[in-house]
């Protein structure tokens, strides 16, 4: 599903958050979003996902415009927001339709591939930061939905873990080339993912910058290109110049 | 109530009721607080609003006198309640049988089989069993329906129940206001408006016993001369129409105040009927507790 | 149903769009009271065809017109007045009680064992059941009345204290351990705040159950108050006394009901949570 | 106070400790009696030395002689069933049509200004208010009675019900919303579980409610249950019936309501509370 | 204060967690703490902290064993956890002692300096991820703690402003000399901050190894050293080794 954004302003009690931010992305694409905290990441990604309403300006979806709730889109919130009732395979099979048994096999497969197998029996309070964070992943992924908003989904995980939910990423993506919309905060992980990353930045936020990655996936970690893209998208991102 | 030490209360309690014109008037006109002015004696004044409660009243020393049919004080002295009856405050005819006019009732006798509101223990479920035992009917044959008095004449009316054994001003008023009529009415089944007392307070202060009784007499003599004031104190205090508490008045008779044989034989019939029916222990000796609940002789000593 | 669907903004945002709402507030009055008025209408018309007798359910005019005797000569005022005064101290120290019993019972087990068992056994006795204990125990004044009103008030303040605090985040109060808060401070500075949500509607239950328990409390030796005019209205078989007097008490419990509401508007704007379409 | 301080563990940790104190079951049993215990071994006392006289308030073992005459002509069983009855259907029902009313109340803005002050102010009418009312529209069957019920178990639940809900996190709405739930199913699977501690709550509450409802239920007309057997003990002056059905339903209604507590702690398990020291 | 442990084990519903850990921190050392999603770092913090008691083992602070709670410990938790019913302000100065003004200047300077001032009058749920964190860590700094334990402080904040707030809680540790552990998944952060880290993998988790920093701070974020410092954590993370 291609997805546009036409001239989106939001404002909270008058102050206005995020302006004139336009973009568009092919279907299939990575597009990650990147800006200092509180620019406005999170609060595009509701306006896009149609939780927030209140914005000026258009979402166009393969081509129609676009209100309101749609449910092949997936959203990853920045925090966990399990449901404290559902145990872990609970939680993760929530949004599934089907049988009992194709559920609870949908589930335990995704709960394998984020490194959970051991945990599906757990209530959410009885597991860690970074187990929450993997769990609320499992949950969006496992509905294979055609766009993909993620609000900083590995950042309460160590770099190892980190690493391979990456790759689960990749090769989700790979498997049906769903268009995703990632805000991080981790460069390198901007980087090693995505097609093209936005930058957005000043009071209100706009969209000062797009950098383009065209190296084929999967890609270096370490390749020595990446430092200058990093350090270009440090400076972008530097408020202290202007 | 506490006596000083020459015999005196500080304060004397008594309680007025709708259901005792007299104690309206006695209220009204503040007879009694006149003549205890000088000795410094404070009345005051408890609504009753109902035989059970003044009974509460008395037992949990709340009142010093406290206003009650006779059945329902001979129930509660039964139960062991330190109180006496020293005056008669009217002969009602507060209940009767009442039915609809399209019920087509007109016998007691036609009342078997049917649906009979009353409130268990109260002056008209005694009326309503004697009644039926007049006619030879047994409870069993009809259908008792425990109803508070007010929500038996709602009952009656809106066609819940085929009679009811009714209780004024509430029978006053929807005989007046419905096609309601008295089936059965007869002043001997009723048993008397009882005026008692704390055997503790007539105990200590004999004399004020006697100052209340007179004061009562002043009252009742003002109820006889004005029929016409009287129902509109009534009307007034109770919320309710004139013409109701005319009708109301009416059934009641203040020509006797002094307790005496006739009431003593209509509450031991009236424990009799209690007794059959079981709200009374059947071991109890009626006839014993009535000659110690009713003390005549204040009134006859007060009242020439 | 699919309007649901649409929207979920924060209270704060819901407040600027209320804002556009209070031109509106005319408008909410409105729509508020059309259900009532419509039955109202009904009512009046069926009495005047005579469907209703009068002795059996008078007519809207008839008990306003009842309303207004009683206030023309000066005794509603009173009437209301002294029900208002007893509930009012009632509600204070039944809703006072049951917030130290409550907060002592949510917090400490030993406390739960030997009171919660007894508490929650009184809680099923009807209010009809006390009256002649209360008399027998404490007369026929004020004390009887106002702790019989009390008593209705209590339980569920009660019952709302101890879910509110046992419900509380435990994360939160960690965070007040952390900080070396005292039982007390902890209880006034992260348990009251946490469990206020619940504890507001317990209030606002008790109130209600206040207002209920006038009746048994007027019961009790009284010659003023709303409860006294429906018992009397009862005794006298005056329907038209009976329904001002429910009417009065359903005015005057909604009224001290939206003023509970309102504190409940006030102190709960922090809460995000869900908003109504 | 300093104890608080101590320890904040979860709620499964604490059942694991609550294993060991299975076996102290008993000593729980014991705790929770001790202060009831102690209060009848002081009032047998004081009436045996005649400080309470019995035509106000009999002496225990009075109390419980009346209690087992009753249970010997089987009269009891009648009473306490046909009232137990009554409370279980009207229950049902009540907090059936709260849930209802109270989630779209809850819900939708509309719903709310349409019937919400309406109800509000139903809730402060005394349940013997409703009586002549209630016989006139409904005859003295058991229509009138369980309907009676109801209407006191009506309020809390629906209080708690609008509460729940609107208090409800909306992070985790809009999970539910993000999967293009109905408003069905997020009432079901999010807002209901979300609100089930108030909820729950509320359903005791409204129990406690329906219990005190009775004796106004049974006022109409009828020759059975502990409300009757209570009036009949006013109407009768016998302090050892009315003491004897106060006990009877504190029983009863403590029995219901341990059962709904019981339902209470198993589907809270997942909450991550305060936990009691 | 120094802090040390010793033989710390702690289970949940018998299945040990944590097993043997012990170290010891000298008055005004940082130690970073690293170890998988799941491995028990926050559950150690808990343990250090008081709030937890259900370990087995020893806490000894300044040479005295230790038990329940300290008030001179200030604990940054995985989540924000700060008050619903409070602002941003009022968040802050809530562990503060004194009188109003005084509460309000401290707090209104360590907003300053976490980049909030514009938002002190705010409630939590009217602040972004990052900045919700941002109060977190300024509530426990304004307290001036002898003992600051930090669990993932800086997990939610963009690269840019992570650095700052690195550099503040150096600027902390300069003026007072606190005794820090830090628990952290960007290893980057632990080089640039710590004194040693301490690195924990297993289930149950225990020391694996322990490596020492002594570069004087300020440090440099970009040294060569650094990367294979960096190699060597990555290295006895990776959990496939064993
Ligand atoms: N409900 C709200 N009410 C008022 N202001 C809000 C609300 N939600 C967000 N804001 C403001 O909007 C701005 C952007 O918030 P947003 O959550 O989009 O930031 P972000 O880019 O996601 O930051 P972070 O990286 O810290 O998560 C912030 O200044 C925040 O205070
Ligand atoms: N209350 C609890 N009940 C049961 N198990 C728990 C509880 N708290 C933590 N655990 C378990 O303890 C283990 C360690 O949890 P902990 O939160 O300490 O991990 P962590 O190292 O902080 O991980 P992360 O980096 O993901 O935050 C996990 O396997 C978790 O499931
Ligand atoms: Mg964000
Ligand atoms: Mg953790």
């Amino acid at each position: 599903m291609s997805l546009e954004l036409r001239n989106i302003n939001r404002s909270f009690n008058g102050k206005t958050v995020i302006r004139n931010v336009s973009f568009r992305a092919k279907q299939g694409e990575i597009i990650g979003l990147v800006g200092t905290s509180g620019s406005g990441k999170s609060t595009l990604l509701r306006v896009i996902s149609g939780l927030d309403t209140e914005y000026e300006g258009q979402i166009i979806m393969n081509d129609k415009q676009f209100e309101g709730m749609n449910s092949s889109i997936s959203f990853i919130f920045q925090e966990p927001r399990l449901f404290p009732w559902l145990n872990v395979l609970e939680n993760v099979t929530f949004g599934l339709k089907g049988s009992k048994d194709e559920k609870k096999g949908k589930g335990l497969k995704i709960l394998e591939q984020v490194g959970l197998s051991d945990s599906s029996e757990l209530y959410p309070r009885e597991l860690s930061g970074g187990m929450a964070q993997r769990v609320a992943i499992a949950r969006a992924l496992v509905t294979s939905p055609e766009i993909l908003l993620l609000d900083e989904p590995f950042s309460a995980l160590d770099a190892f873990t980190k690493m391979q939910l990456q790759d689960l990423l990749l090769e989700t993506w790979e498997s049906y080339h769903p268009t995703i919309i990632l805000v991080t905060h981790d460069i390198d992980e901007a980087i090693y993912l995505c097609d093209r990353v936005i930058i957005l930045r000043g009071k209100p936020s706009e969209v000062v910058k797009e950098i383009c990655f065209n190296e084929p996936r999967p890609r270096n970690r370490t390749s020595s290109q990446n430092a200058i893209y990093k350090a270009d998208i440090l400076n972008s991102l530097d408020l202290t110049k202007t | 109530s506490e006596g000083n030490t020459d015999g005196k209360p500080n304060k004397i309690r008594l309680d007025y009721a709708t259901y005792s014109p007299i104690s309206l008037v006695l209220k009204e006109f503040g007879f009694l607080e006149e003549e205890l002015k000088d000795e410094g004696i404070e009345i005051e004044w408890v609504f009753s609003q109902g035989s059970n409660k003044a009974l509460e009243f008395l037992n949990s020393n709340s009142v010093d006198f406290g206003s009650a049919a006779g059945a329902a004080t001979l129930i509660s002295k039964v139960n062991g309640a330190p109180i006496k009856n020293v005056y008669i405050f009217s002969k009602p005819e507060w209940t009767a049988l009442v039915t609809l006019e399209d019920e087509n009732i007109d016998l007691v006798a036609d009342l078997k089989g049917k649906k009979i509101a009353a409130t268990i223990g109260t002056d008209p479920y005694i009326f309503l069993l004697r009644a039926l035992n007049e006619q030879g009917i047994d409870p069993s044959e009809v259908e008792i329906v425990n109803l508070q008095h007010g929500d038996g004449a709602t009952a009656l009316t809106s066609g819940s129940v085929n009679a009811w054994a009714g209780l004024d001003p509430h029978m006053a008023r929807v005989e007046l206001e419905s096609s309601a009529q008295l089936l059965y009415r007869n002043p001997d089944f009723n048993t008397y408006g009882f005026l008692n007392v704390r055997e503790d307070f007539a105990k200590k202060y004999p004399g004020y016993v006697k100052r209340v009784i007179e004061a009562y007499e002043k009252a009742r003599k003002w109820t006889l001369e004005n029929p016409e004031k009287v129902a509109e104190i009534l009307a007034e205090e109770a919320q309710i129409d004139l013409e109701v508490a005319k009708l109301q008045l009416e059934r009641n008779d203040f020509t006797e105040s002094i307790p005496g044989n006739a009431h003593q034989k209509a509450i031991i019939e009236a424990g009799k009927i209690l007794q059959q029916s079981e709200v009374i222990d059947k071991t109890v000796n009626i006839q014993e507790i009535a000659t110690e609940l009713i003390d005549s002789s204040i009134a006859e000593s007060t009242i020439k | 149903m699919g309007k649901l669907l649409a929207t979920v903004t924060t209270t704060k945002e819901v407040k600027k769009s209320q804002k556009k709402q209070k031109t509106n507030t005319l408008h909410t009055i409105i729509f508020g009271s059309l259900t009532p008025t419509i039955l109202i209408m009904l009512w009046e018309l069926l009495c005047r065809q005579g469907v209703f007798p009068t002795y059996q359910l008078p007519a809207p005019s008839v008990i306003l017109k009842t309303i207004i005797t009683l206030f023309q000569d000066g005794s509603l005022w009173t009437h209301i007045g002294i029900t208002t005064l007893r509930v009012f101290i009632a509600f204070i120290l039944g809703s006072a009680l049951a917030v130290i019993l409550g907060s002592f019972v949510g917090l400490y087990k030993k406390a739960e064992q030997l009171f919660d068992p007894m508490i929650q056994a009184f809680r099923s006795i009807p209010s009809l059941a006390w009256v002649p204990l209360f008399i027998l125990w404490m007369g026929i004044g004020e004390t009887s009345k106002i702790t019989m009103i009390a008593v209705g008030v209590f339980f569920p303040v009660y019952l709302n204290t101890v879910s509110g605090i046992t419900g509380v985040d435990r994360k939160l109060i960690e965070v007040g351990k952390m900080y070396g808060l005292s039982s007390f401070q902890l209880i006034w500075r992260v348990i009251l705040p946490a469990a206020l949500p619940l504890f507001l509607v317990g209030l606002r239950s008790g109130l209600g159950l206040g207002w209920m328990f006038v009746v048994a409390a007027e019961l009790m030796g009284a010659s003023k108050g709303l409860g006294y005019l429906l018992v009397l209205g009862q005794n006298t078989l005056s329907p038209e006394l009976i329904i001002a007097s429910i009417l009065l008490f359903a005015i005057i419990g909604k009224l001290s009901d939206w003023m509970l509401k309102l504190v409940e508007k006030r102190t709960l704007t922090w809460q995000d949570g869900f908003v109504q379409q």
